[in-house]
């Protein structure tokens, strides 16, 4: 509540705040917007990567060889972070294999491979007559069922989302339709021409998360999606906001302040204080799913660039290769010198157009060396602060450029490095082109490596301390047994010999030990392994007490 | 089920501005351009002679320097900044120093205060005025000494900048290698080793200073007053064209100017104290223009902060009235900026502005933990 | 001490000529040179430096060189089962029993190299991990390479 | 008051001891080159240095010059400021326990500060009134420190500086102290 | 080398260890003293026999002093030395001593001085702390020598003047005029802002000499104490 009052008491016009730094970068979103949404005709072979959002893996619950109708389950999400996911269409899931995926180093990732039979047939779906009749654990549980992820670009699993908000409580849910990087429109796309789509999937979010209140933010400049906005919130209780343009507001932390005027706390969740972001492509998939009772299969993705002859937004099915979708376009590929997933400022470069789209591919960049010229050499930093005054978490990235260089990660993360939201903007505006968003990813990575190295030396040393333990217990209780039992054939000379006399003495009953510590260790072992198959770290106190 | 990656990927955000380091600095030459061009017109071709001097000697040691350190010469000297700390440099010396002296102090700015710092970046004080101070401390009595062109006069009380004689003097003055300069009289160098007005005042005294006022003469009425007002009113169009451009922010300016109009409000009292000056005569009186637009905006040598720049521009600020009210140094500028940028590395880590999501008491704390 | 400690790698294996990690510790708290453990190598001596406010210098010589994580692997053909490692070993990361074949547990391993020398047979080889090695995203490489943090010692 | 402000201005910078004076230079390179350590550091050295110099003006003043043992203050100088700077490190050990080896090396920094023996014999050598002398000794620490912390920024920022091979370290500091110098040497004549 | 070493382990030398140049100790007075060469010679000189003094005492007396205060008895011991020595230069080196001014006593906080007492004397006998102070107190002559001549020889361009400061003249007769200083030469040079930066230029030569050295040397020469590895485990 302290939020509503917020902003009825102090600003009942539902003024935006500013938002910290920002840039205001060149905009080429018209060429895309001229042609309407289109559906893209069913590919033969789609790849289906297991992560959609290239963290954790769902589990396939197919194999190779079966025939797979649309809508069909192909993997089930089980761990926190994956999503499930659904046959686009209908065909033969011919392996499951590793293939490239949409990431900045080409990596290989297990994918589903499924080649299409052209039918196009689908399972049965239920159609939701009234949602509102859905309780919102219900709502909660199809959202889940449908697969459905952030498709504004990080892919965070919605219904983890919206379950992580029910915990702390929403009062506010914002529908992001804020595209501030330069090259998209598949959400100014996808509001133009299924607005209404959009603002029911919003009303369904609303009650899945409880929400109170629930906004609807867009870029001020985009004219005909507002007033197609306008129409579909006629008889709505959502509001529309509208921001001023810029990079980056469409971030999440951005829109929050902008919207709000409050700040999610670092390292946590925007549900913390009660705000929720949801993009308008996924209200959109949501009110598939509830309303149609289509699981996520599809997304809208702009498909942009100079060489491309008839830049447009597609709605693509996920799996679909990318060089298919610029063939589709017309690519000139003489004028063709890369791609890039995602947006120009955030986006991933991809090394090959073999990948698959997948659920948080909001944009297809063909590249030309006019709009993007090779890079010019790196420079020497001048400290002229351009990228502090760009830093929308007002960081200063000359410092954190400095500490980088210098591998001086405590300061880095005294300068809050790990609050910096990679938007580029520092590297865009920067006059002696340093690739300044290279520098903190390559220290974030290796601070993350010795924090892993640390992790693993505190693992390191507990198992030395109870080491140590058992050896000082062994030593403790049995002075003579170890003497006696001494294992080594190969010995430093005068401890063995003293040794040898006493064992002559018992010879017998030192064999029949032996044996009885040997079998004793077998079974030891047996049990340990057990235990970390298990997935325990097995401890050797327990070894040590029975060591004995 | 990754597997390890294949290539260094490609980092975002591969889209960038039009600016470009090189750029930025041919713009702070270009804003010179007024201020430099007024000189000329009232001290004559040594103004110019200095600046062309200092910039050959400039590119020849960077240069040099680069290839010492083995660095691709051609990418580094494309970045100009070389040519500003040349520029800066033959403003602040004065008309008819001569070429050794220019020589010293490029020397010390290029070589002692940037490169061995590690070149354009990483020096920690301003070069320009390293080199400036240095000669102000080995040669006083001639970096204070204006030497006009005295075959320039057209008769006793005003002179034509721009006449071949002027320039030919001008040339000698900085070259005594190839003749002596005309000026052997010590009359005419006295009459004509103009300083600024803020020295005159300083050297003047009390007692002459009331005498002036009550005589109802204005310290601008003369050549070389009026001619400050305007060579200051150039650098301060200079300063305004590159705030509009956003090259330099208006903090440190400002900052620098507000202190210095209030130190001198502060302390005026036309009665009694007229040695203290008006704001006026501070402001537009001497290098002050230059000095809060050009010199201490150096980015690099600057605080970067905001609240950072604010309390830079306030040092600075308070130094140059400091030394120039109290001091016995009669330029403070200079040594007003090199105290800044001796404070501007600590400013700057104690003026860290608050991180988005961080709350007001935790900002100096470092966080160790980090999100997973 | 405690923060000593916990800078330092962990791995057991006495190449600073005291018993363990923690020793060393102790005895970098009470003057000791901070240079003396290879396997943390100059990230380690950086960290050291900073927190006991002393300078940064090169890994001692004598202790050895740094050199990548590796962990230990016994050529199982040619294992005679003495039980000599498990009893070198300071993490209890080898298992096997006397007259059987022992194996290592590459998770518990900390590369200290201190099991191959007592192997009658030398059949433990230590094998470069990649573990930490590749790291996913590198600086822009040509004024990185300029920089090495210990070349500030003079 | 007007005397006293101006006093301690030009002890601060006028005759900054480290930079025109040349006193406990070598203190100002050994400290840390982490400002969070010289920010405590430059505190205990204030108020080490302006305590002890008060202690030791006024035992002069009140001790020694009366009875004409003048020869004795160098002695007593050097024991009075070793005797406070370690009571100073114990009592700060029990509320901001540093580490032993730090406190050590701050230890002997502190104790053998010769800015604070200058400081004493300079105070014994002028004619200034107790009071002045005071105010002299509190501005000479306070520029101490001020140097002190605006020293170190300077030197954590060098630390990541591309400075060719020869000059790295002790080389590069000593020229930008020199520099530091040269705009303190601008501040000649004030007040 | 920015911090301060306390190891034990370094060997002292005029050259390697150099407590000036390399390890920055008892910069105050070589800064401010080196002028010319005189007065370098004069403090170094100084400097090292309050050394080669206290360094003696303190090993002889090392049994007996209190390890908790131990600090205190260097500063005392060195202080009294330094006061000795201050009235026997005011007695015969008069003129010398007015140049030398305050950094005479300073001596006794030399940190070169207490850093060898503290690292070497104290836990050494006599002879061998006589030759450490020895060594010591030679590098610092060495450095500021170095420093003070080329000070000299930039500023005024002299070397040696006034030479006759260093032989012994009662106060009486203490009357020497000085050269007169013409502005000629680069006044600059005797400012301190000069001393820090020749100093600073100084070090990073004996830098530059030693990476040639280095270069040159074959890597054998350097020498490799192998530390004896300790075995963590008690079982063999």
């Amino acid at each position: 509540m302290r939020l509503v009052n917020r902003l009825l008491g102090r600003r009942s016009d539902r003024a935006p705040y500013a938002i910290f730094g920002g840039i205001a970068a060149d905009a080429y979103k018209t060429r895309s917007l001229r042609s309407r949404l289109m559906p893209v005709p069913i590919p033969k072979q789609l790849v289906l990567p297991l992560s959609q959002n290239l963290g954790v893996d769902a589990v396939a619950i197919v194999e190779a060889g079966d025939l797979v109708q649309k809508f069909q389950l192909l993997a089930e999400a089980d761990e926190p972070g994956s999503v499930a996911l659904h046959a686009p269409t209908s065909g033969l899931v011919s392996s499951i294999s590793n293939a490239t995926v949409a990431d900045e180093f080409g990596s290989q990732r297990l994918c589903i491979h499924l080649q299409s039979d052209g039918e196009d047939r689908a399972i049965e779906i239920v159609p939701e007559a009234d949602y509102r009749a859905l309780d919102h654990l219900q709502l909660l549980e199809r959202i889940e069922r449908a697969g459905i992820c952030g498709l504004g670009g990080a892919g965070f699993p919605s219904a983890q989302k919206l379950s992580l908000g029910m915990k702390s409580g929403i009062d506010l849910l914002i529908i992001n339709a804020v595209e501030c990087e330069p090259f998209i429109s598949a959400d100014e796309a996808l509001i133009r021409e299924r607005g209404a789509s959009v603002v029911v999937g919003a009303e369904i979010l609303k009650s899945a998360c409880l929400a109170s209140n629930c906004i609807i933010v867009l870029q001020e400049d985009r004219a005909d999606a507002i007033e197609a906005l306008k129409k579909a919130l006629e008889n709505s209780s959502i509001e529309l906001m509208t921001l001023a343009a810029g990079y980056p507001v469409g971030g999440e932390k951005q829109i929050i302040q902008a919207v709000t005027g409050m700040e999610v706390p670092s390292h946590a969740y925007p549900a913390s204080i009660g705000v929720l972001v949801f993009n308008a492509g996924t209200a959109y998939a949501v009110y598939k799913a509830i309303a149609d009772g289509e699981p996520c299969v599809s997304r809208i993705t702009t498909l942009t660039g100079a060489p491309l002859q008839t830049p447009k937004n597609f709605e693509t099915l996920i799996g679909t290769s990318v060089s298919f979708l610029f063939d589709l376009c017309g690519i000139d590929t003489t004028r063709h010198t890369g791609t890039i997933v995602g947006g120009s400022l955030m986006g991933i470069q991809l090394l090959t157009l073999d990948v698959p789209v997948m659920k948080t591919s909001n944009c297809l960049i063909a590249m030309s060396a006019a709009e993007f010229p090779p890079d010019e050499p790196e420079l020497a930093c001048i400290r002229c602060g351009f990228c502090a005054e760009a830093c929308p978490a007002r960081l200063l990235p000359q410092q954190l450029y400095a500490f980088s260089r210098a591998h001086d990660h405590e300061q880095n993360l005294a300068h809050g490095l790990f609050d910096c939201i990679e938007c580029g903007a520092c590297a865009y505006v920067c006059p002696s082109h340093i690739p300044l968003v290279q520098y903190y990813r390559s220290s974030k990575a290796e601070i993350r490596a010795q924090q892993r190295r640390q992790l693993q030396s505190q693992h390191w040393q507990r198992q030395f301390q109870q080491h140590q333990y058992r050896i000082k217990k062994q030593q403790d209780e049995a002075p003579h047994q170890i003497s006696g039992d001494a294992v080594g054939p190969v010995k430093d000379d005068e401890p063995a010999k003293k040794n040898r006399s006493r064992e002559d003495g018992d010879k017998t009953e030192a064999a029949v030990f032996s044996r009885e510590r040997a079998k004793r260790e077998i079974a030891e072992a047996v049990a340990r392994v057990r235990a970390r198959k298990a997935g325990h770290i097995a401890s050797p106190r327990t070894d040590a007490e029975s060591d004995g | 089920m990754q597997t390890q990656p294949s290539a260094i990927g490609i980092s975002s955000p591969m889209q960038h501005s039009q600016r470009s380091t090189g750029r930025l600095m041919l713009l702070v030459i270009a804003a010179c351009i007024p201020g430099v061009a007024t000189a000329t017109w009232y001290f004559g071709f040594g103004v110019l002679i200095n600046i062309m001097l200092a910039a050959s000697m400039a590119i020849i040691l960077e240069a040099c320097a680069l290839k010492l350190r083995g660095r691709d010469m051609r990418q580094h000297l494309s970045d100009n900044s070389a040519l500003v700390t040349a520029v800066l440099f033959g403003i602040a010396i004065p008309p008819g120093a001569s070429w050794w002296l220019v020589a010293m102090g490029i020397f010390f700015a290029i070589v002692i205060a940037k490169h061995i710092y590690g070149g354009l970046g990483q020096n920690l004080f301003n070069p320009a005025m390293c080199g400036y101070v240095l000669l102000l401390l080995s040669f006083p009595v001639e970096m204070t000494s204006w030497h006009i062109p005295n075959d320039a006069l057209v008769d006793g009380s005003s002179f034509s900048a721009f006449s071949l004689a002027g320039l030919r003097q001008s040339l000698l003055l900085s070259m005594p290698v190839f003749g002596s300069a005309q000026m052997s009289s010590p009359d005419s160098i006295d009459g004509l080793a103009m300083a600024t007005p803020l020295i005159e005042f300083k050297m003047a005294g009390t007692g002459a200073l009331l005498a002036a006022w009550d005589a109802g003469v204005s310290l601008f009425s003369r050549d070389s007053g009026a001619a400050w007002e305007l060579v200051n009113m150039g650098y301060l169009c200079g300063g305004l064209f590159l705030i509009y451009k956003r090259i330099i922010s208006w903090h440190i300016p400002c900052a620098i100017i507000a202190t210095v109009t209030m130190m001198s409000m502060l302390f005026y009292a036309p009665d009694s104290s007229a040695v203290y000056g008006t704001p006026y005569l501070h402001l537009f009186g001497s290098a002050t223009m230059i000095g809060a637009f050009f010199i201490a905006t150096d980015p690099v040598s600057a605080a970067t902060t905001v609240r950072g720049k604010i309390y830079y521009g306030i040092i600075i600020g308070l130094a140059i009235y400091g030394i120039r009210v109290w001091g016995s140094y009669l330029d403070s500028i200079a040594f007003a900026v090199l105290l800044g940028n001796f404070c501007a590395p600590a400013l700057d880590y104690l003026c860290r502005p608050r991180i988005y999501g961080h709350g007001k008491k935790s900002r100096s704390v470092p966080t160790t933990e980090v999100e997973p | 001490m405690d923060q000593v400690n916990r800078l330092l790698p962990q791995t057991q294996c006495g190449r600073c000529g005291f018993e363990g990690c923690r020793p060393y510790a102790r005895a970098i708290v009470e003057g000791e040179s901070i240079n003396r453990c290879p396997p943390g190598g100059t990230d380690t001596i950086i960290h050291l430096a900073n927190l006991m406010n002393e300078r940064r210098q090169a890994l001692d010589p004598g202790a050895g060189n740094y050199q990548l994580p590796t962990v230990a692997v016994i050529r199982e053909a040619e294992c005679i089962g003495c039980t000599l490692c498990i009893q070198a070993c300071p993490l209890d990361a080898i298992l096997g029993a006397a007259k059987l074949m022992h194996t290592v547990f590459e998770q518990e391993c900390s590369g200290c190299d201190l099991c191959v020398e007592p192997c009658p047979v030398d059949c433990i080889d230590m094998v470069p991990i990649s573990r930490d090695s590749h790291l996913p995203w590198q600086a822009p490489g040509e004024i990185r390479s300029v920089y090495n943090p210990l070349d500030s010692m003079s | 008051m007007t005397q006293i402000f101006s006093i301690i201005v030009a002890a601060a910078l006028v005759n900054n001891m480290v930079l025109i004076q040349s006193l406990g230079v070598s203190s100002l390179f050994a400290y840390s080159n982490r400002l969070r350590n010289a920010i405590e550091l430059a505190l205990v050295s204030f108020l080490v240095i302006f305590l002890a110099s008060a202690i030791n003006l006024i035992l002069y003043r009140g001790l020694l010059a009366p009875l004409g043992l003048q020869y004795l203050a160098l002695l007593c100088f050097v024991g009075v400021s070793s005797i406070l700077t370690l009571l100073v490190l114990h009592s700060l050990e029990k509320y901001f326990p540093l580490s032993m080896r730090r406190q050590r090396l701050a230890f002997y920094l502190i104790a053998g500060n010769s800015s604070i023996i200058g400081l004493s014999l300079l105070n014994t050598a002028s004619a200034r009134s107790v009071v002045d002398c005071l105010a002299y000794s509190f501005g000479a620490a306070m520029g101490f420190a001020l140097v002190l912390l605006a020293f170190t920024a300077l030197r954590q920022r060098l630390d990541g500086a591309d400075v060719p091979a020869p000059f790295r370290g002790a080389a590069i500091q000593l020229i930008s102290a020199g520099i530091a110098a040269m705009c303190f040497l601008g501040f000649a004549g004030l007040v | 080398m920015s911090e301060l070493q306390l190891n034990s382990s370094q060997a002292s030398s005029p050259w390697t260890n150099n407590p000036v140049l390399v390890q920055l100790l008892g910069l105050s007075p070589v800064l401010a003293i080196s002028t010319t060469l005189v007065n370098g010679l004069g403090l170094g000189i100084s400097t090292a026999l309050v050394m080669l003094l206290s360094s003696v005492t303190v090993s002889t007396l090392r049994t007996k002093i209190n390890q908790r205060w131990r600090f205190t008895w260097y500063l005392l011991i060195t202080a009294s030395y330094t006061t000795i020595l201050d009235s026997l230069l005011q007695w015969f080196y008069s003129p010398l001593h007015r140049e030398l001014g305050i950094y005479i006593p300073l001596i006794c906080c030399n940190f070169a001085v207490l850093i060898r007492l503290e690292v070497h004397a104290i836990n050494h006998h006599w002879r061998s702390a006589l030759k450490d102070a020895a060594l010591t107190g030679s590098g610092f002559i060495v450095a500021i020598v170095a420093l003070s001549s080329l000070r000299e020889l930039i500023g005024r361009g002299t070397l040696l003047a006034d030479w006759q400061l260093l032989l012994p003249v009662s106060q009486a007769t203490a009357v020497i005029s000085k050269g007169s200083n013409t502005t000629e030469y680069f006044d600059f040079a005797l400012l301190l802002p000069a001393a820090f930066i020749l100093l600073g230029l100084l070090i990073a030569g004996k830098n530059l000499i030693d990476c040639k050295l280095n270069e040159n040397a074959p890597v054998t020469a350097r020498e490799i104490e192998p530390i004896k590895r300790a075995r963590v485990t008690g079982g063999l």
